[in-house]
C-alpha cells in the first residue's frame, strides 16, 4: 500500500504542536526540507532531540518553533558555536536536556528495543551525570560494580531521510548510518524523505541494505536535495562553503530572520529553494561516481 | 621555514601516532593531525570517526567528522551505537584526541560550559563523544593553544576525565583507557607524572620555561628530563598545507 | 598485512583444548571445514557454544572433542533431534548450559559492547531462568520493575565464515547475519574463514557491507565451500538432504563413526571434501544468479 | 477432497492469519501455514523470521528457518540481535505461531524438557526464540497434534509462557503479549476463556466432543458457542502439497 504524499501533508498531519521531534541524521542526511517545512507550518512549543542540533535546529529554534531542546553536541561541525541555541540557552529562553553522544544514542537505542534502561560503563567523567537526573546507576549483579543507566526515549515523530525507499516505505541507506535506525524503531510516527522513490524490486535485490522496513513508516515523500546544506551520500556533496556562511549570518538575529525569509518562508518547497540556489551551487555539490561492487543473493 | 602555532601544534600531536594503532579522529586539528601521520609515518594508521567509520582514507580535509570523503573507499561503516560500544568501550581504540576550552592540572577538560551549568555564563558544544573517548580509548591526548584561561587549576565542569582529583582516583574508578598521556599546545608538551599531575615534558624551539609557566594557570612542575621538540619539517609542513589550502583550522 | 593461511595452520595455532569457542553463523555460513579441523587435530574438552549446535556440534561431541555444550536451540532445524548431544544430555555425559535465542545473543551482544551485563524484558517463562544460574534480575531504577540481566560471553575464540575478505581481514556478508558480528566482537581471537579472498578495492567499493574490521582478526583463510552441508549465500544452496540424511546416520553410534571416518578422518582438507561429494551433489546445490543493484557512494 | 491431519491443522492455522500483519514464522507446520496464507487470503502478509529475515517471499518450501530463499527477494535482513530487540521486544509483532512437545491447560508450553531438568528423561531441542516469541508477539497460536500426552494437566518445563496458573497472572507479569489465542490441532480449536483456560471452541468436520475430551489431559471444558470449522479447500490443498511435494512436514 503506497504510503506517498507531500512533505508538506506530512508535516500537516503528522508533526503536531507540542511534539518531540526526532529529525535524524548525524552530519548526513539531516532533514533541512523538513525543518524549514515546520517553520513555515509554524509549529509550536516542540521539543526538539538529535545528537548534533546542527543547523537545521538553530534555524527552527530562531524561527520559534521549539520550547526544549534535547542534545549531546551543540556545535557547527568544525566550524564553532551554533549561536542562536547558545544564545537562547545563555538567556535562559529555552529548556536543555544534555547527553553524551553514546548517552544519547544509548537513549535512542532502549527505545527501538522496548527496554525501560540501557546500561553504559562509566567514563570516570560525573559533571554531566550530576546535573542531568535521568542518569542514574544500576549495580552490576556480577561483579558489583556500578553502571550508568539510561532512560529510552520515544521520540512522537522521527523524520529519517534516505537515499532511495520504495513506495510502502522500505528504505535504504549507505554512507554515515549515525542514528537513523534507532530513531525510527524508537518513534511513534515515522515519516520518510527520500533522493528516490524506488520500485519494490530495487529494495528487494539486496535485503541487507534496507535498514527501516515499510511496516514501521508512517508517511513516505519523494524530496529530492532534502538534506541540503547537508548531504546525501552518492548524491551531493556537503555546503562546507554554507556551514561557514552560517556562522556569519547567524551573528545577528537581523541576520537569521532574513535568512528565513529568503530562503524558508520564501520559497514553497524544496524545489523551489534547489532552484533558487542556481547552477553555480548546484555545480559546486555535483559529485562524480563511484559504485558499490555488486554482490550475488543467487536466485533460490 | 616559517609556521604557524596551529602547523606547530598538528605536526606535534601527529608524531604522537604510531603505524598500525586504531586513533578515534576528533573534529579540527586532531583530523589534521591524524590525516598528516598517515601521510608520513604511519601509513597504515587505522582512523575512525565517531560517526561509525573505520579504517577511512579520506583524499580531501573533511570540513566536520561526518563528510562524505570519510566513507567513500573507507573499510567499514555502522551505525554510531556500534562505534560506541564494539569499538570504544570494548576497548578496540588504541587513541583518542580531544580539544577542550578548559584544561586543569589533572589533565580533566572541559567542553561543556564557563561558570554554573545550569546558569551558563559562556555555553560550549558539550561532550559529543569525548566522555567516552576520555573513558574508553586506551590513552588520549588533548591539543590547545597555551592560554592561561584555557589552563585553570580546576575545570568549571568535567566534560571529559583526566586523572580527576589524581593519585589513583582514575585507575580505581575501573574506567578501561590510561587516560591523557600528552597535552600538545603551541609552546610546548605537558604530560602526567606519577600522581596525575600535569608537567612540562617539552618546549617547542625558542620557547621559555618561564614564558609556559606564566600561561599556565596553576603552578606548573618542570620535567627533570625536559626537552625540546624539533622543528615541523618542510615535508610535514608542506602536506598539512595541502590538507588544508583554505586555512580553516591552520 | 597479510593474515592469510592455511585452515589447518589456524586451527592449530589458535584453538587449544580446553577453549571456549564459537562457530558462528545462524544456518547460515557454518563453517564446517573449521569444525573438520578441529576434530582431525584433536583438540579436547573443548566448550562448544552456539545459538544452535546443528550438525557441526552434534559432530565435534561425537568426536570426543568437547566437555560442555552452550546453546539456545538443540535441534536440526526442520527436521528433528540432534541426535548425539540428546543422547549425551540425556545420559549426563556432557556438561550444557541453556540459553533462549535471545539469552544467547544477548550474552554474545554484551561481550561484544564490553558491558558487564545486558537487559531484557521479562517473558513471563521463569523455568529456565531457575534451572540456569546465570540468569539475574535487576530492578529498573525509572519503574521499580525488574528485568531480566545476563552476563557477557566472550569465546577464547571465533570462528567465522564469510563471503569476502581480503587479505588483512576486512570482511564482507549478505544473506542471513546471525551472531557473526557479536561473535567476532566479543571474542578473544578471531579466526575468519572465506569462500573468497578478494582485493582490499572490492571491500572499500562497500564499505557499508564490511561486518568485520581487519584490526580484530587474528588470521585469514581462504576456504570455499567451508560452509556445507550449511550453506554460502549467492556461492552455493543449503544441503537439506544431507541433514535429512544425518538424521538416519546419526541413530547409531556405528553410523556416526563411519560417517567420521570416511568424510572426516579420511580427508585431508575441504578441497578434498567437496570434491569427494562429486558432480552430482556439486550440480544439485548450484544456483543461478541473482544479483544486487549498486549503489553509489560518489568519489569525493 | 481426502486430507491428512498435518494438512487439516496447517489449512486451519493459515486461516487465523489477516493480510497485512507482521508474523514470526516458525519452523516446520507454521511456515507452512504462513507461506499458504501469503498465497491465499493473505498476499500482504509480512513474514518474518527469527533469523532475521522480514518481508520474505520465499519461492519454494524452506525446511529450515535459515534458508537462502527467505533472504532472496526479502525486504530487509538485520542480525538477530536487532530482530530480537527492534521487532519482537518493541512490540512490532503481531503473531507467533509455536509448536511444543507438551501445551497444558492455560497454555503454557514445553519444548525443553520431559522428566527433570537436570536429569532429563526426554531431552527435546529447548526454546529457540519460543520464549520471546510468547511474551511478546502479540498473540499466539499454538499448531500440534491432539494427543493426551501432549496435553497435560501442568507442563513439566514452562519454556514459553500461557497464562501461568490462569486468571491474571499473565497480564500482571507485565509481558506486552496477550498470549495464545487459539490452540489448533487435528481434532478442533482450543482457546483460552476469562480466566486463560484452554476450552473447546471448535470442532474439525467428523470429530466429536468426547474424543477430543478423551485425547486432553485435563478436564476439558466445551465452550457455548462451539462451532465447527470448514474442511479444507481444493485451493488450500492444492497450493499446500505444491509447498511441501516431498511431504516432508504433511
Amino acid at each position: 500500500m503506497s504510503k506517498l504524499c507531500s512533505l508538506s501533508e506530512a508535516i500537516r498531519d503528522h508533526v503536531h504542536d507540542g511534539d518531540l521531534i526526532y529529525c535524524a541524521g548525524f552530519t548526513h542526511l539531516i532533514p533541512f526540507a523538513a525543518g524549514h517545512e515546520i517553520i513555515r507550518q509554524q509549529r509550536r512549543n516542540l521539543i526538539l532531540a538529535r545528537a548534533t542540533p546542527d543547523l537545521i535546529y538553530d534555524q527552527m529554534v530562531a524561527a520559534g518553533c521549539a520550547r526544549k531542546i534535547i542534545f549531546s553536541y551543540m556545535g557547527n561541525p568544525g566550524v564553532g558555536s551554533l549561536r542562536v541555541l547558545r544564545a537562547e540557552l545563555e538567556a535562559g529562553r529555552l529548556e536543555w536536556e544534555e547527553y553524551s553522544h553514546f548517552g544519547m544514542i544509548s537513549r535512542l537505542q532502549a527505545g527501538a528495543s522496548g527496554l525501560p534502561f540501557i546500561p553504559m560503563n562509566q567514563t570516570a567523567a560525573c559533571d554531566l551525570e550530576h546535573a542531568n537526573p535521568s542518569y542514574r546507576r544500576v549495580t552490576d549483579p556480577y561483579t558489583n560494580r556500578e553502571v550508568i543507566v539510561l532512560p529510552p526515549l520515544n521520540p512522537d515523530v522521527a523524520i529519517v531521510h534516505v537515499q532511495r525507499a520504495d513506495a510502502n516505505g522500505n528504505a535504504q541507506i549507505w554512507g554515515i548510518l549515525g542514528e537513523q535506525k534507532e530513531a525510527a524503531f524508537a518513534a511513534r510516527r515515522v515519516i520518510i524523505t527520500a533522493e528516490e522513490i524506488v520500485t519494490e524490486e530495487v529494495i528487494r535485490s539486496d535485503p541487507n541494505r534496507t535498514i527501516i522496513p515499510d511496516f514501521i513508516v508512517t508517511t513516505v515523500c519523494h524530496v529530492p536535495y532534502c538534506a541540503h546544506p547537508s548531504y546525501t551520500q552518492g548524491y551531493y556533496d556537503r555546503d562546507n562553503e554554507f556551514y561557514l556562511t552560517w556562522d556569519k549570518i547567524s551573528e545577528t538575529q537581523e541576520g537569521v530572520q532574513k535568512y528565513l525569509e529568503e530562503w524558508v518562508y520564501g520559497v514553497v518547497d524544496r524545489n523551489q529553494y534547489w532552484n533558487k540556489l542556481g547552477d553555480e551551487t548546484h555545480a559546486r555539490l555535483r559529485v562524480s561516481p563511484r559504485p558499490s561492487i555488486p554482490v550475488d543473493y543467487g536466485d533460490y | 621555514m616559517e609556521y604557524t602555532a596551529s602547523e606547530l601544534m598538528t605536526v606535534n600531536a601527529s608524531r604522537l601516532l604510531s603505524n598500525g594503532e586504531t586513533v578515534l579522529v576528533g573534529v579540527g586539528l586532531p583530523n589534521l593531525a591524524c590525516n598528516l601521520a598517515q601521510r608520513t609515518h604511519a601509513p597504515g594508521l587505522i582512523m575512525i570517526y565517531e560517526a561509525g567509520v573505520v579504517g577511512s582514507r579520506p583524499s580531501r580535509l573533511p570540513l566536520s567528522i561526518g563528510d562524505p570523503t570519510l566513507v567513500s573507499g573507507a573499510a567499514l561503516v555502522c551505525s554510531m551505537y556500534d562505534l560506541f560500544s564494539l569499538y570504544l568501550q570494548r576497548g578496540n581504540v588504541d587513541v583518542g584526541f580531544l580539544g577542550g576550552a578548559q584544561i586543569d592540572r589533572y589533565g580533566n577538560i572541559n567542553a561543556t560550559v564557563i561558570g554554573e551549568y545550569h546558569h551558563p555564563k559562556t555555553r560550549l558544544p558539550g561532550s559529543g563523544g569525548s566522555m567516552e573517548i576520555a573513558g574508553w580509548a586506551k590513552r588520549f591526548y588533548v591539543i590547545t593553544p597555551h592560554q592561561k584561561r584555557r589552563f585553570p587549576e580546576k575545570v568549571d565542569f568535567c566534560t571529559s576525565a583526566g586523572f580527576l582529583n589524581g593519585g589513583n582516583q582514575r585507575a580505581e574508578s575501573g574506567v578501561i583507557g590510561k587516560g591523557p598521556q600528552a597535552v600538545v599546545t603551541d609552546m610546548g608538551l605537558l604530560t602526567p607524572d606519577q600522581n596525575g599531575e600535569l608537567i612540562l615534558s617539552a618546549l617547542h624551539p625558542g620557547i621559555t620555561v618561564e614564558k609556559v609557566i606564566a600561561n599556565t594557570g596553576w603552578q606548573l612542575k618542570v620535567s627533570e628530563h625536559l626537552t625540546v621538540t624539533a622543528p615541523p619539517s618542510e615535508t610535514e609542513l608542506h602536506i598539512l598545507r595541502e590538507l588544508d589550502p583554505q586555512k580553516i583550522y591552520l
